[in-house]
């Protein structure tokens, strides 16, 4: 037994214990760990959310009580019943078997511990289920429908002459001070809804059909997120929620049921904002999807993209939407008014009006839209748009890569090839829908 | 191993702590954890039965309950007879475990061919794998039982060649005992695809016209290969059934003849669960 | 093979002579073959430390590849899919590879030795185990070789990702077929090994060992298989229903046929939650037996530990739908699960303070097993406690299937299951190999471990609450998780140099550490009684006589009367013809391969193949069946001098 | 049928004297035949329809339970195999009950299922 190397060892791991101590209380500080992020679930913004946070506040207090109490005994007996090393003559300690008063005792006192947190786990449970009774009759309503990798929604309560109900994509607009009650469906897999700071998430379960409620205390603008694996680009599933006032939601339902917004004028135009186009050869996937002027006001951001740009180029918008037809976009993409038809992309009817693009991931600039347009799948790997909607023993759709049905497999050739300069009419095009 | 001599108490193990043959305490923990197999496929049945698809196979239009009826006689005589062979080889005779076991496997076949003959006319009445969630879970849960069927009676076939293991190691049998799994093979092969040329045969001219099924029946040569197939086999079995010599088989074998027998009854007693959630209930 | 027949006749060697070739046995109890054909539990019992510690580091590594994508924001370092394949083969290979196999290794090598028995109920069957399970961790592992890739659907595979639709995206896709084949057979050796561990703790206890005198670790090892043998049939029907959607276009999970994707998850979870306790419950075993040995004090509470152990097991069953609180259970289902999810709490906490109860009053050594152990009462606790934050449904919304649940889990199993398994390999060295671990890099290690493990997932926690999902690949740079994840990235590399310590101080040790006898901390277990390290393999030259629950203890104080008794007993043994040993067979890898070679094919559909592996499985069955029971005997001399073997009393029968 | 029940242990008893379990083997199987038998009839009588069920239940239970007691000799073994075997059954009973219980909740209802159970309301409103 190397007994002399073990002062020396004590030393060493007093000092790693330190370190990790602090380490370990750093923690609790907010600037190494910090809990506020955008999808913090501590800075909550609604009823539902608040009282998960609640009911998970018990929880904390009730087992920190217990931890305090029982890890206090057990580093005391470590420290006090200590003795040097093994030595068998050393008369033996008494040789109790155990105290069943003690034992029983602790184990009432365990289910008195669960029964606080029970209780109020129980009335949240029936609380988050549904919207409270007394305001059902206020309630608005929404569907949100999961898939392979973005979020669509439907608005009921909004239908449209000839064309069913108001449909969008990605950013679920809201009544604020109003509770919401959203139906949960998916086309595909499993997904799940999740904005953290309005509440606590529920699955989209293909053949099933949930429900949840959520609602926002005031305007505001929320991250949310898939949070149910569903295959290779779940990571970047994600979705906001933008909670306005009443009358600024009506006056967003009003814009968003006109069909799209016609730049008609063929102007002799002022030259386009330049961009920087897409660099292929520069593959730089997982590019950051957010600015910091975008970050510190987002509220204010999504305001200024509800209103056309100012240099608009209505000759390159007319190419991008002649663009749309041919590039057969618009068998995909719906957009209403226009000639876009298809219902199994995202609706762009008022993709302009929108702050992200690809489901929440990238900040919808026209720089972000041209890598999206030209190359979707260095922004998503594997998405629908790029691989074609079905799957690979039935493409039903193909999207940019070509498909071929004898060999079931894709031919590595693409079968969309959008050009630099095509990719700039079409981001012309798609950000003029307002 | 050791322990010829004398007569041995079928009710308690000298050589185990509590006296249950190691043997026997695993068959029943693992007809234990059978139970639960069992459990989580009834319960999928159950639950699609709960909540149908809207255009699934309409299980009366498919069912015979005199056809179900009668395997489940059979299947529960089967029973019967397995345990008496267990009885027979506690006894230490050989020669009645044989035909109680031979009388089993014979039993077993027919519930086997009976399921094969279901599987077919329901196949026949469009009903797949494939064509619908009933068709899915029936198939499944039933087949699921019928492999475990299978699989006793490989068992069964096994421990009866193992009857004629004679008592000099030295002597070679493996060849022999080939011989007779392959007739078994054979017989039982060629009995299914009797079975599956009449059932043929009557779902196209009627079972009831005698002269167009014969006609039927002769028109390919299946029929004939495989009755000629099963005699021969038949007839290799009676030959080899057989032995002059000692064999390394009798009363201490009772407990693998008693744990293939729990086994055994435990399909039955699944079949008896099977026929009334699947079958039965659907009557009502 | 007729010419093989005949050819069996004039092998002269040995004894085969008097046999067929065919059942001919093997007699090695060295070199290849003796491993190949072994029965002995203590040399299965480390095949299956072996591989499993081997399928441990494959795991680490994955998760090293996983904490450098994470590392930094928008990483581009793997790609999704590859993330995908390695957290899903991550998972799969710690719990199925590395964690179940260790608890199964420790079962086999001390779980015979504790209840003084020669070997398992049925050495050949035991053998079998261990082959199945190495095919099935090929089958899994397979996919990384081949254009498929490894399996990326989760360790969970919730349905219908794993329909054809959707998990074959990209490729003419087996790997998921390889991950259903995969489990099923590992299964399949969970199951007969479990099977095989009832009988033995329930028939072959030494004379005198009630079961209210076995050693905790022996209950929990028959806890433990009594829920592998009830929840692992949930799993293979699943799997059974699933391989049926995808090899013959039934409709269980389809929703197109009315299938509902639900279902799956039910049956999953019914396997999924038990299982947990089947990761953790061997590891209170093995603290059970250490705490005491290094407090000098009987296990507090003996009793009552065990019996919370039972009701662990038995509440297990009734708690799985608390992995899916977020399904919509609607409300009744759901303040039931989570109010059966809080009861656990309480049996389990009745273990945390019979441990600190035991160490009361004690004389507490802290050697590097009782560093591990008292790590491990810690580190499980908080484990235990973020599950009981997970058990309040509406508070889990916000918590499920995000970083706090992986904080959850790998507090319970690494901070649970690995510590004390690592404890566990320290404990029981001095046993197995004869030496002795150096206190120093013992301790060294198991510091550097704590802290790596601690910086490793303590962020989580933080991760999980600020809203960071689990699964993702990637993640933007303005949520607020950049330094959690920086700082769980250098955690796991500390870990990982302390696991690198610790097992390189292992391999050592093995060869060139210091020489010890057995009982160098004063046990109190039965296996410490074995006459010499490594144990023979017949593991007792005496049938042991318990007298009291510390059997060795009692021996110890009670030297006289017992040499006595030996005495009587290895007279008796002499008297009904010495120590009765089972023969090896080639039968348990035959049939194992035949299993292997079915499952590889039948997952490419390639039913021919299929066919053929179940033919040689068949022959497997065929010559174990036939080649009787077999077995020789052992004498043993007063001094200790073994005689006898295989092949040499072929006489006796 | 309980007449029955109540002959066989009186039979067990005897026969395990002389020709070991024959004559109690054959009779059991003979029970089961011929509750086998009243069961297919008793689907076809018109009573209510839970009485039905639940005898159905009950009877298959019977039969069961006979197997496993006699057939399978748990009546003359160790009880400790009872234990065993219960174990399991009773707990693949529970999760059973708790799967149907699970999937009759409201919220359970698949939506592909839905327009049957309209239908069924419908049925029923008439
Ligand atoms: C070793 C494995 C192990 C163990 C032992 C446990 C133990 C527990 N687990 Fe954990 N769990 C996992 C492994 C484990 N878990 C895994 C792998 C997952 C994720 C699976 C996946 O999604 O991939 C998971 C997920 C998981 C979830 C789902 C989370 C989600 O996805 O939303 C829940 C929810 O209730 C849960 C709860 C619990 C509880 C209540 C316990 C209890 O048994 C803990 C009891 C212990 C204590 C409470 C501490 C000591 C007690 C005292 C000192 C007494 C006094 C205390 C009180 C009165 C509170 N676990
Ligand atoms: C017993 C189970 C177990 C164990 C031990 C571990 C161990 C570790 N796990 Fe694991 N983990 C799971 C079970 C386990 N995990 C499960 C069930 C999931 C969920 C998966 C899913 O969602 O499907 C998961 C998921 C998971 C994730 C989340 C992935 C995601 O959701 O996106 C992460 C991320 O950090 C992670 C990290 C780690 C790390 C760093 C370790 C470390 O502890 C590993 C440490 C070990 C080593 C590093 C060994 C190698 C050492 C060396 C190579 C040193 C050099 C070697 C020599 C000198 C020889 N794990
Ligand atoms: C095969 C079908 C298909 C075709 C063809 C297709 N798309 Fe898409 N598109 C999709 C899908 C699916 C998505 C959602 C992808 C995601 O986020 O995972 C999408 C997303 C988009 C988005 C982002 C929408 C949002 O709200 O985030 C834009 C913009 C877009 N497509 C433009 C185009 C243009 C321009 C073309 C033609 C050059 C085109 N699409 C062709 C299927 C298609
Ligand atoms: Cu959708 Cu994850
Ligand atoms: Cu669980």
């Amino acid at each position: 037994m190397r007994l002399r190397f073990v002062p020396s060892a004590r030393r060493i791991t007093a000092s790693l214990s330190l370190l990790a101590i602090a380490v370990l209380t750093g923690g609790w500080s907010n600037s190494v760990l910090p809990v506020s992020g955008p999808q913090s679930t501590f800075d909550t913004q609604g009823p539902v959310a608040r009282a998960q946070l609640d009911v998970f506040y018990v929880t904390v207090w009730v087992t920190l009580a217990i931890f305090v109490i029982v890890a206090g005994v057990l580093a005391y007996a470590t420290f006090k019943f200590r003795v040097k090393d093994i030595d068998p003559n050393r008369p033996m300690p008494p040789q109790g078997h155990g105290n069943p008063l003690v034992e029983l005792g602790l184990i009432a006192a365990s289910i008195g511990a669960l029964v606080i947190i029970a209780v109020p786990t129980l009335r949240a449970i029936w609380y988050t289920y549904d919207v409270p009774e007394e305001h059902r009759a206020n309630a608005y309503e929404v569907n949100a429908i999961g898939l392979q990798w973005w979020f669509k929604f439907e608005y009921p309560l909004e239908q449209i002459e000839g064309a069913g109900p108001l449909v969008t994509g990605n950013e679920l607009v809201i009544p604020a001070g109003r509770p919401v009650r959203i139906n949960l469906r998916t086309t595909d897999v499993i997904h799940s809804f999740w904005v953290p700071k309005l509440g606590g998430k529920v699955d989209m379960i293909p053949n099933r059909g949930n429900h949840m409620w959520l609602q926002a205390d005031n305007p505001g603008y929320f991250w949310g997120q898939c949070a149910e694996f569903c295959g290779e680009s779940h990571a970047v599933m994600r979705f906001r929620v933008i909670a306005l006032g009443a009358e600024d939601f009506a006056a967003w339902v009003e814009a968003q049921k006109q069909p799209a917004r016609s730049v008609e004028a063929p102007a002799p135009g002022t030259p386009v904002a330049t961009f920087a186009s897409y660099d292929m050869t520069r593959k730089k996937r997982n590019a950051p999807g957010y600015s910091a002027e975008f970050d510190r006001d987002p509220m204010a951001a999504w305001t200024a993209f509800q209103f056309p740009d100012k240099d608009e180029d209505a000759a390159l918008i007319a190419r991008g939407r002649e663009l749309f037809r041919e590039k057969a976009c618009v068998t995909c993409h719906a957009v209403r008014g226009h000639e876009g038809m298809g219902v199994t992309g995202p609706d762009l009817t008022h993709f302009g009006s929108r702050t992200t693009l690809a489901a929440g991931l990238l900040e919808n600039t026209k720089e972000h839209l041209h890598r999206w347009i030209v190359h979707p799948n260095d922004v998503k790997p594997g998405n629908k748009m790029w691989m074609g909607i079905g799957t690979h023993t039935n493409v039903t759709m193909t999207g940019y890569l070509a498909w071929d049905g004898e060999t079931k497999s894709y031919t590595g050739k693409r079968h969309i090839e959008v050009n630099d300069e095509e990719a700039r009419a079409l981001v012309e095009y798609l950000h003029s829908l307002k | 191993m050791s322990a010829h001599a004398g007569t041995i108490d079928h009710h308690h193990d000298h050589t185990t702590v509590t006296g249950i043959p190691n043997k026997k305490l695993f068959m029943w923990a693992f007809l234990a954890s059978d139970c639960m197999f069992f459990g989580a496929l009834i319960s999928t049945h159950v639950i699609y039965r709960l909540h149908p698809a809207p255009d699934i196979t309409d299980p009366l239009r498919v069912f015979s309950l005199e056809l179900t009826s009668f395997s489940t006689f059979i299947l529960l005589m089967s029973s019967l007879l397995m345990a008496l062979a267990v009885g027979a080889c506690q006894k230490g005779k050989v020669e009645a475990t044989r035909k109680m076991i031979l009388g089993t496997i014979f039993f077993g076949l027919i519930f086997l061919g009976c399921q094969v003959y279901e599987f077919t006319h329901f196949v026949h009445l469009g009903m797949t794998l494939k064509s619908d969630i009933f068709g899915s879970t029936f198939y499944t849960l039933t087949g699921t039982h019928g492999v475990h069927v299978a699989i006793g009676i490989l068992w069964l076939v096994f421990m009866y060649i193992r009857t004629f293991k004679p008592a000099d190691a030295s002597r070679a049998w493996i060849a022999r005992g080939l011989t007779q799994f392959a007739a078994f093979a054979i017989a039982t092969v060629a009995v299914m695809v009797m079975m599956l040329e009449v059932t043929h045969a009557g779902a196209e001219h009627g079972y009831t016209n005698f002269n167009a099924l014969a006609g039927a029946l002769f028109h390919t040569p299946f029929v004939a290969i495989s009755t000629t197939a099963f005699a021969l086999s038949i007839g290799v079995l009676f030959l080899l059934g057989r032995s002059s010599w000692a064999v390394d088989f009798g009363e201490a074998n009772a407990i693998d003849v008693e744990s293939m027998g729990l086994y055994w009854h435990f399909v039955d007693i699944v079949w008896i669960v099977i026929f009334t959630v699947v079958y039965l209930l659907e009557y009502l | 093979m007729a010419t093989a027949t005949t050819a069996a006749y004039t092998a002269p060697e040995a004894k085969p002579a008097s046999r067929p070739w065919f059942f001919a046995r093997p007699a090695a109890k060295t070199g290849l073959v003796g491993w190949l054909t072994t029965v002995d539990h203590k040399k299965i019992g480390l095949l299956y430390a072996i591989t499993s510690l081997f399928f441990f580091l494959v795991g680490g590594i994955e998760a090293l590849l996983i904490r450098v994508q994470l590392a930094v924001p928008n990483n581009t370092f793997i790609s999704h899919q590859l993330y995908n394949e390695l957290f899903t083969m991550h998972a799969t290979t710690m719990i199925f590879l590395a964690v179940m196999p260790l608890s199964a290794a420790f079962f086999n090598y001390m779980m015979p030795l504790q209840i003084g028995a020669r070997d398992v109920a049925f050495p050949r069957l035991n053998g079998f185990a261990f082959w199945v399970f190495m095919a099935g961790a090929i089958l899994l592992n397979v996919g990384w070789f081949t254009k498929a890739g490894a399996p990326d659907v989760g360790w969970f595979g919730y349905a219908p990702l794993t329909s054809n639709a959707y998990s074959n995206q990209f490729v003419g896709d087996v790997s998921t077929d390889l991950w259903i084949i995969g489990l099923q057979v590992l299964g399949v050796s969970s199951v007969i090994g479990s099977l095989n561990f009832i009988v033995t703790i329930i028939n072959m206890r030494a004379p005198g060992l009630t079961m209210m005198r076995l050693p905790v670790f022996t209950w929990m090892t028959l806890f433990t298989a009594f829920l592998i043998i009830l929840s692992f049939p949930a799993i293979t029907i699943a799997l059974v229903e699933l391989m049926m959607d995808r090899s013959f276009g039934t409709g269980f999970f389809e929703v197109a046929m009315g299938g509902m994707p639900i279902l799956w998850q039910h049956l999953f979870w019914i396997f999924g939650h038990p299982e947990v306790y089947i990761l953790i419950l061997p590891a209170m075993g093995i603290v059970s037996e250490i705490l005491p040995t290094f407090a000098r004090k009987p296990l507090f509470g003996y009793p009552i530990v065990v019996f919370s152990g039972a009701v662990i097991g038995f509440l297990g069953f009734g708690v799985w739908s608390h992995h899916m609180f977020t399904t919509g259970m609607g409300t009744i289902a759901t303040a039931a699960f989570s109010l059966a999810t809080m009861a656990i709490a309480v049996p389990t906490g009745v273990k945390i303070f019979n441990w600190v109860g035991t160490l009361w009053g004690g004389q507490i050594i802290t050697r590097t097993p009782m560093m591990f152990a008292l790590g491990f009462i810690w580190m499980f606790m908080m484990g235990g406690f973020s599950g009981v934050m997970h058990s309040a449904a509406p508070a889990d919304a916000q918590q499920q299937d995000s970083y706090f649940v992986v904080a959850h889990f790998h507090y319970v199993l690494i901070g649970g299951s690995i510590f004390a398994l690592l404890a566990g390999i320290h404990y029981w060295f001095p046993l197995v190999f004869g030496r002795i671990v150096s206190e120093f890099w013992g301790k060294l290690s198991f510091w550097v471990i704590f802290v790596g493990f601690n910086a490793t997932f303590f962020p989580m926690h933080f991760l999980g609450l600020n809203g960071m999902p689990r699964r993702t690949a990637v993640y933007d740079g303005n949520m607020g998780w950049n330094n959690a994840n920086l700082l769980a990235t250098i955690g796991a590399f500390i870990l990982a140099v302390g696991i690198g310590i610790y097992f390189a101080v292992i391999v050592y040790t093995y060869f060139k550490g210091k020489k010890t006898s057995h009982d160098i901390w004063d046990a109190r277990t039965l296996e410490w009684t074995v006459p010499t390290t490594p144990p023979p393999e017949h593991n007792f030259h005496v049938t042991p006589t318990v007298h009291a629950r510390d059997a060795f203890w009692y021996e110890k104080t009670h030297a006289k009367e017992i040499a006595a008794e030996k005495a009587r007993v290895a007279a008796e043994t002499e008297a009904h013809g010495g120590i009765h040993m089972p023969s090896q067979s080639w039968y348990p890898l035959v049939t194992a391969m035949g299993l292997f070679i079915g499952a590889l094919f039948f997952a490419h559909h390639n039913y021919t193949g299929a066919i053929v592996g179940a033919g040689i499985l068949l022959v497997g069955v065929l010559g174990w069946a036939f080649e009787g029971p077999g077995g020789y005997h052992l004498h043993v001399k007063p001094d200790g001098t073994v005689t006898g073997g295989e092949g040499q009393d072929e006489a006796k029968h | 049928m309980s007449a029955h029940a109540a002959t066989a242990p009186h039979a067990a008893h005897d026969a395990h004297h002389d020709d070991g379990k024959f004559h109690l083997f054959v009779q059991i199987a003979m029970i089961l035949a011929v509750i086998t038998g009243v069961e297919i009839v008793l689907i076809y009588i018109p009573l209510a329809k839970w009485l039905i069920v639940t005898s159905l239940v009950v009877l298959s239970l019977v039969k069961f339970l006979m197997v496993i007691f006699w057939f399978m000799h748990l009546k003359f073994d160790k009880a400790f195999c009872t234990i065993l075997f219960f174990i399991g059954m009773v707990l693949a009973g529970g999760t059973v009950a708790a799967l149907m219980l699970l999937f009759s909740a409201r919220d359970s209802v698949p939506l592909s299922a839905q327009t049957i159970y309209a239908e069924r309301a419908a049925a029923a409103a008439e």
